[in-house]
């Protein structure tokens, strides 16, 4: 079981849940984050003071799959985040110890899907 | 290099107008004489200060309502377009107020020019003082209907955007919204309300002539800026990426609240008296307005099984517009039934015909404004009744008027697409209307005016 | 199946309606008659300028207090319940309207009918016109009148909902508002208001008797709606879950700027006439607010160590409420007074009594216009002085003003618990009062209007 | 032992008030006779229905640009403070006029003290009912004039908390306020606007004589809340930790929306009639506005290459300074240069002045409302006509009338720096003026009003 | 020590930090996401349009415990955030490597509590 | 690899941001988060109801990093938030199994920069 973590850009949101869909990866958490990468962000300026902002917005994935479910996942993002300019993101695996579905009580593999 | 061009397209623009503007001084130039002494020869009458206090108020509540829009507007956008509505109908209320004072007024109101534009004998507010002009109205100074106008003046190019909301250049929308208002809006605004306009219920010399009845401003002002608005949604194209929610729903019933508040002074104000018109037109309005709402409300209710509240802020704006043109002509029963017209019809248009055509008409501009003008300055053919505004129409027995307000409908249809059309491509040429692709995916808040609405980490 | 018997449940309700209103019609038939000869005799009387823009824009300042009313409340809910406040608010405004023009102004304001309602003579605005009405007010035109009442017939029931947010079925809400309005406010306001109402100042000849004293609308308007929300909260029960703090008290606060602009339409508009006695209830508005604004300030200080905004808010309606139906008979200075006690008692209310007996007010309708009005109603009683508005209260000598002021309040609190109360338990009987618990869980937003106020991920 | 402490430092300031205003009382016990006398003497006026509509209306327009200064300043500040800003502006507008209606009316207004106060004698509204004060207002009930001013003296110290905004204590505050209020906003007023006053323009009988020309409060309002501002950032010194973006620019917007709305009351108010001159002060403010507003949008788009929302609202509120003294005086065309003055000269002191001397003027209440104030001021001196308000400024061959301008921003600006230091200072020795850091870093809603602003979990 | 995610319906949040109160977890950081699951949204409709929104207002609740309080802590949150209805959410648990409180620079599983 | 958490004050946001970039670790990503600890919260009034209110405001790093920069990181965060006082917050250390840059498709440590 791996916990995969992804930034990507907030636009992008939409076609990389699409593409998860169509690879039957339907179980996905979202949240804001702001993220400061190599993308360099446009300056605010509020009546003359100047805010360098260094974070941008980005959204962050947490999708947690059994180990076949991995380069899947990963693709899908990849395709559907991509665009080849700086600040697509990236994608982070970490491994899972344990897996619970509160409703059933379910636990590893199965509870995952 | 890069800014020079722009600065240079800028220029060129400017130097278009300007040129414009000349040759309408030149040619209008004799006819402006006769309009001033004309002018002079108004007899001479008392001011009242209950009049001058209610148009006084309805200004400040017809000005109120662009930031109304402004709300009802940009809650709907995505957050990160949010500025850019605001922003937008800021800039239209200094542009054209600036306009208006200078020259629009006079080519919207001055003396007529063949039925078709008013000459620059007004302009700088020359001879626009605290006399009132007793053709436009008696009771009041002159200058305080000069300022009621320009209200109306501000807010319909600012109804415009809604068409082209989260993909529009900041500095072509400047460009575009002045030479608009000073192209469209004042010539239409000169044929149907100005003396001697063509459409109007007037002649130069203010004697009552057949004309369109629009007490307020259908035709003028919502027609005008809804067709505006539909020739904007197909020059521009659509918005990258899918739709998405209105950011903030509460900012869209607040800004709807403001509308409302506000139109009080924009239809009853434009009895131009705090008398039995006012109040009939207020009353018209408010119930024409309270009809649509729940009418958009049943629509929802029947074709989606609940009832929305953007829906019913929409009706609501719906039945606010078509009532415009009617509110002092029919009486409040009758409102009723122009109010339910109005969410029945763009309704529709909303939900089939927007679907059918694909335009993005990103706000409802030409759905709400286009549409429910058009319906309101037919029903006002259709409803009107002399016991209230000095005029029967169709169901009074007399269709003559219904048919010219169809004809006032046809040409203002007509004018407005084909010329918004024209400035939109010339637009675009020199300055370009669209934001990149890019742009347009961060925000224009922060690539237009480098600002982002709300703090995300704090 | 399940569709099938919501339409048929409301098609109950609606013949039920009918049912009444024909009864009524019939009824009163004869009285109409007479009633509309009364108006006819009325002598004709020279509108005034001054006073019809004054009194248009104190409709206008009222209505928009409306919405200022949704943003107090919307403020204050969670934020997945925020669009059903404001839906319903809007509601009201549109439902009401309809109702007030088609006939409850008639049943409020029209030909008495022994000294408990109107007859139907003036249903759909027939005879209510440019002329004035000289018994309610004889410088401005009839319908002016009409529509200024129009706007508090609209604000009394959107005060109520502040009882029951966050858990009211939007239908069952719509159902119960057309009822109460029609059997609950119109008597109500007939009673007090209504030229031979039996707790009016007027006989239906317009002369005047012995009566209680409601300037602006205490008893009528917030002694009813905050013992109909009291009732609400009786029958609905509690929310489920803990409770949560307000998800925007910027909006909240925004509303009670709002409400506080538009309370000066309420209150200063009453005097119907823009005259000094205008000017004293404009004034004393200002100050009974500001002093209970600070004085909810102090009780926070003392019992809560801090001053809290929300308090400082609650406190300013709360003097708002009291100051209602006195600001035309006190003065500015006893104005303090009353402001002062108001929050006093509303504090009181609020912070003890509510958490003894458990009633879940969610927003404190009761505890606010409840019992502000009842202190409001009574203090009239207190500190009337003739040289203000014609009438002597306890404190000047007249103790008896005191003690119709008190039955006045009695007899509506009674009516208008049981049947707000009845009223309540037959909708609830026939579409059922509240949404389910995983509605509330989820949020009125979502499962009544399918829609959510704001975006999350953008 | 602390909350002792507290209590007792409270108290020695109420004592010092107290004091204070005995001793005025005293002082000024002769002339309040006389005074009270002269004012009997002024003959009885008719009241107008119009302009007793207007200046109602306008009070309430002008009660409402304090919570809409509330949201202009509560949307720039960081959530964790946003209330803070609100509950400042509420308690101003509480405090403000329970003061006003006691003694400050009668301190800034009443019968003349040697020029520099008015005596006590029309303390408690002593006197100031619905007749005409003909030499204030001859057409309005000297009540309307009361509550007009008071919405003035509400607003004024509610300008200044811009500069102290995210650091101050609230109890600091309120003293402050009420202190200021009383010994600086009072006076001052007095000087430039009570009969009599040593730079007005009428002696204690009414007589004209010549005096500094401020129709709707440049100097007693923008000059003396802005300078003030100045002292404020330099005593409570610099925040802690860096700046950060405005938390709700849309607030912001909202704000200046209703700013601009109300302004007209403000402005074309001060006419004290609904009249031609009223007409000339609502559209020199509208024009004027609309000039500052694009003039920022062009300095930013200038300065750094794209025009902002948040410029563009501060020139807006630039503008509306700006013409506050001068609508009355001069023609709408010179209000585009003032209006254009406004935004360059403001942009200057916000951009680089700032920037230079380093002091923390959190909202820019200085480089907006003192800059801008003093710039008004002396422009009035400049474009004033005989034609419009009766005095010519120095582009109409008066000099003359610009060194006294000039005189009396000198004046203003001295007496207030000086006094609202010491004030200042004498809070903070009693009291202390700031928070902890602990306190600022948290946040003064939770610090200072044990309430939050928005939920973050819901 | 371990990492524990856990995604529950934000109305559960109060029963569910109760419950870890009376097991003596106090230490908790919460977060708003959205979460797309087996749960269906109800489709919102604007003008007519329709927006599917799959995603779902959830709240993340991230815990660090030593592992004697694992079992305690997973038991907390099935038995407040339960109701048996689809949407109520997932539990992971994570290998935790190090723990350091800021304020005294303590590491490891003195650091957590 | 290691994946690293950190939730502090608001206010030491910033201090942290330029410590991290002082030390060259320029990547972050940031959120809100609510935090219940030791710290006890102001009790918040509503119309004289108290609201407890557990829950804090928090901010939330996560910074992912090759071995090397591991001590860098936690040194900065330690340095720039630490006031020494209740709610200073944690650093927790996850170990990373994979990372992949989205524009480039890159894996493993050299993705992580
Ligand atoms: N090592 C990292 N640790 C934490 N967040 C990171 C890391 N690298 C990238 N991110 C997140 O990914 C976002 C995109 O990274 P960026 O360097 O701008 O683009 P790219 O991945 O295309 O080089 C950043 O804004 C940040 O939120
Ligand atoms: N494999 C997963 N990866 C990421 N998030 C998940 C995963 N499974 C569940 N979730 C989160 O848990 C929430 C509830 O899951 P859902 O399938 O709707 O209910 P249940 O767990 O009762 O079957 C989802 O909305 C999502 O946020
Ligand atoms: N074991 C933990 N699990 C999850 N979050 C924690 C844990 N310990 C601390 N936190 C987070 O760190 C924040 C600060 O912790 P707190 O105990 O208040 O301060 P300190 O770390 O100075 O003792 C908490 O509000 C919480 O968000």
């Amino acid at each position: 079981m791996k916990y995969i973590v992804a930034i990507i850009q907030p636009d992008r949101l939409d076609s990389v849940l699409d593409l998860l869909e169509k690879k039957e990866i339907h179980l996905v958490t979202v949240s804001n984050v702001m993220g400061r990468g190599r993308q360099k962000g446009i300056a605010a300026v509020y009546r003359s003071h100047k805010e360098v902002g260094s974070l941008l917005k980005k959204v962050k994935l947490e999708i947690v799959v059994n180990e076949e479910f991995v380069k899947p996942t990963v693709e899908a993002i990849t395709e559907g985040a991509r665009t080849g300019e700086i600040g697509d993101g990236k994608i982070f695996v970490l491994e899972l110890k344990e897996c619970l579905r509160i409703r059933t009580g379910e636990t590893g593999s199965v509870a995952i899907g | 290099m890069m800014k020079k061009s722009i600065v240079g397209r800028a220029g060129l623009l400017c130097g278009l107008f300007g040129i414009m503007m000349m040759l309408a001084g030149n040619g209008y130039g004799q006819e402006a004489v006769a309009g001033a002494v004309a002018a002079a020869a108004a007899p001479a009458s008392a001011v009242s200060a209950g009049d001058t206090a209610w148009v006084l108020m309805s200004s400040a509540l017809v000005l109120l309502m662009t930031p109304g829009l402004a709300f009802f507007y940009g809650g709907l956008v995505r957050k990160k377009n949010v500025l850019s509505i605001l922003m937008q109908c800021f800039m239209v209320i200094c542009l054209i107020t600036l306009q208006w004072v200078l020259f629009g007024y006079s080519l919207a109101f001055g003396p007529d020019v063949k039925g078709w534009i008013g000459n620059l004998s007004w302009a700088c507010l020359k001879g626009v003082g605290a006399e009132p002009f007793t053709n436009y109205a008696a009771t009041i100074p002159h200058s305080v209907f000069m300022i009621f106008q320009a209200m109306f003046a501000v807010i319909t190019p600012a109804l415009i955007l809604g068409a082209f909301a989260e993909r529009m250049k900041f500095s072509a929308f400047c460009a575009f919204i002045l030479l608009w208002a000073t192209l469209v809006y004042d010539p239409v605004a000169h044929w149907v309300w100005g003396l001697g306009g063509f459409l109007s219920r007037f002649d130069a010399a203010g004697n009552a002539v057949p004309g369109a009845l629009d007490f307020a401003g259908g035709t003028v002002v919502h027609i005008n800026a809804g067709i505006a608005a539909l020739a904007a949604a197909l020059v521009m194209g659509k918005r990258v990426g899918p739709t998405s929610p209105p950011h903030s729903l509460p900012f869209a019933v607040l800004g709807a609240g403001l509308l409302w508040f506000g139109w009080f002074g924009f239809n009853a104000g434009s009895a131009l008296a705090a008398n039995g018109l006012a109040a009939n037109a207020f009353i018209a309005t408010h119930v024409a307005t309270a009809m649509a709402g729940l009418t958009w409300a049943i629509c929802d209710w029947l074709w989606h099984k609940k009832a929305t509240t953007l829906g019913m802020i929409t009706g609501a704006v719906a039945g606010l517009v078509a009532i415009t043109p009617a509110c002092g002509f029919v009486s409040p029963m009758s409102a009723i039934w122009i109010g339910a017209g109005a969410s029945i019809i763009c309704f529709i248009a909303v939900t089939f015909i927007k679907a059918v055509f694909k335009y993005d008409d990103t706000l409802d501009a030409f759905g709400v404004h286009g549409v429910g003008g058009i319906w309101g300055a037919l029903a006002t053919g259709i409803w009107a009744e002399k016991s209230v505004g000095g005029f029967d129409g169709l169901l009074h027995g007399n269709p003559g008027q219904f048919l010219i307000q169809l004809k006032a409908v046809l040409v203002t249809m007509v004018y407005s697409f084909v010329v918004s059309f024209v400035l939109l491509k010339l637009v675009d040429k020199i300055i370009g209307l669209r934001v990149t692709e890019h742009e347009e995916r961060v925000g224009l808040d922060l690539t237009q005016h480098k600002e982002a609405g709300y703090t995300t980490i704090d």
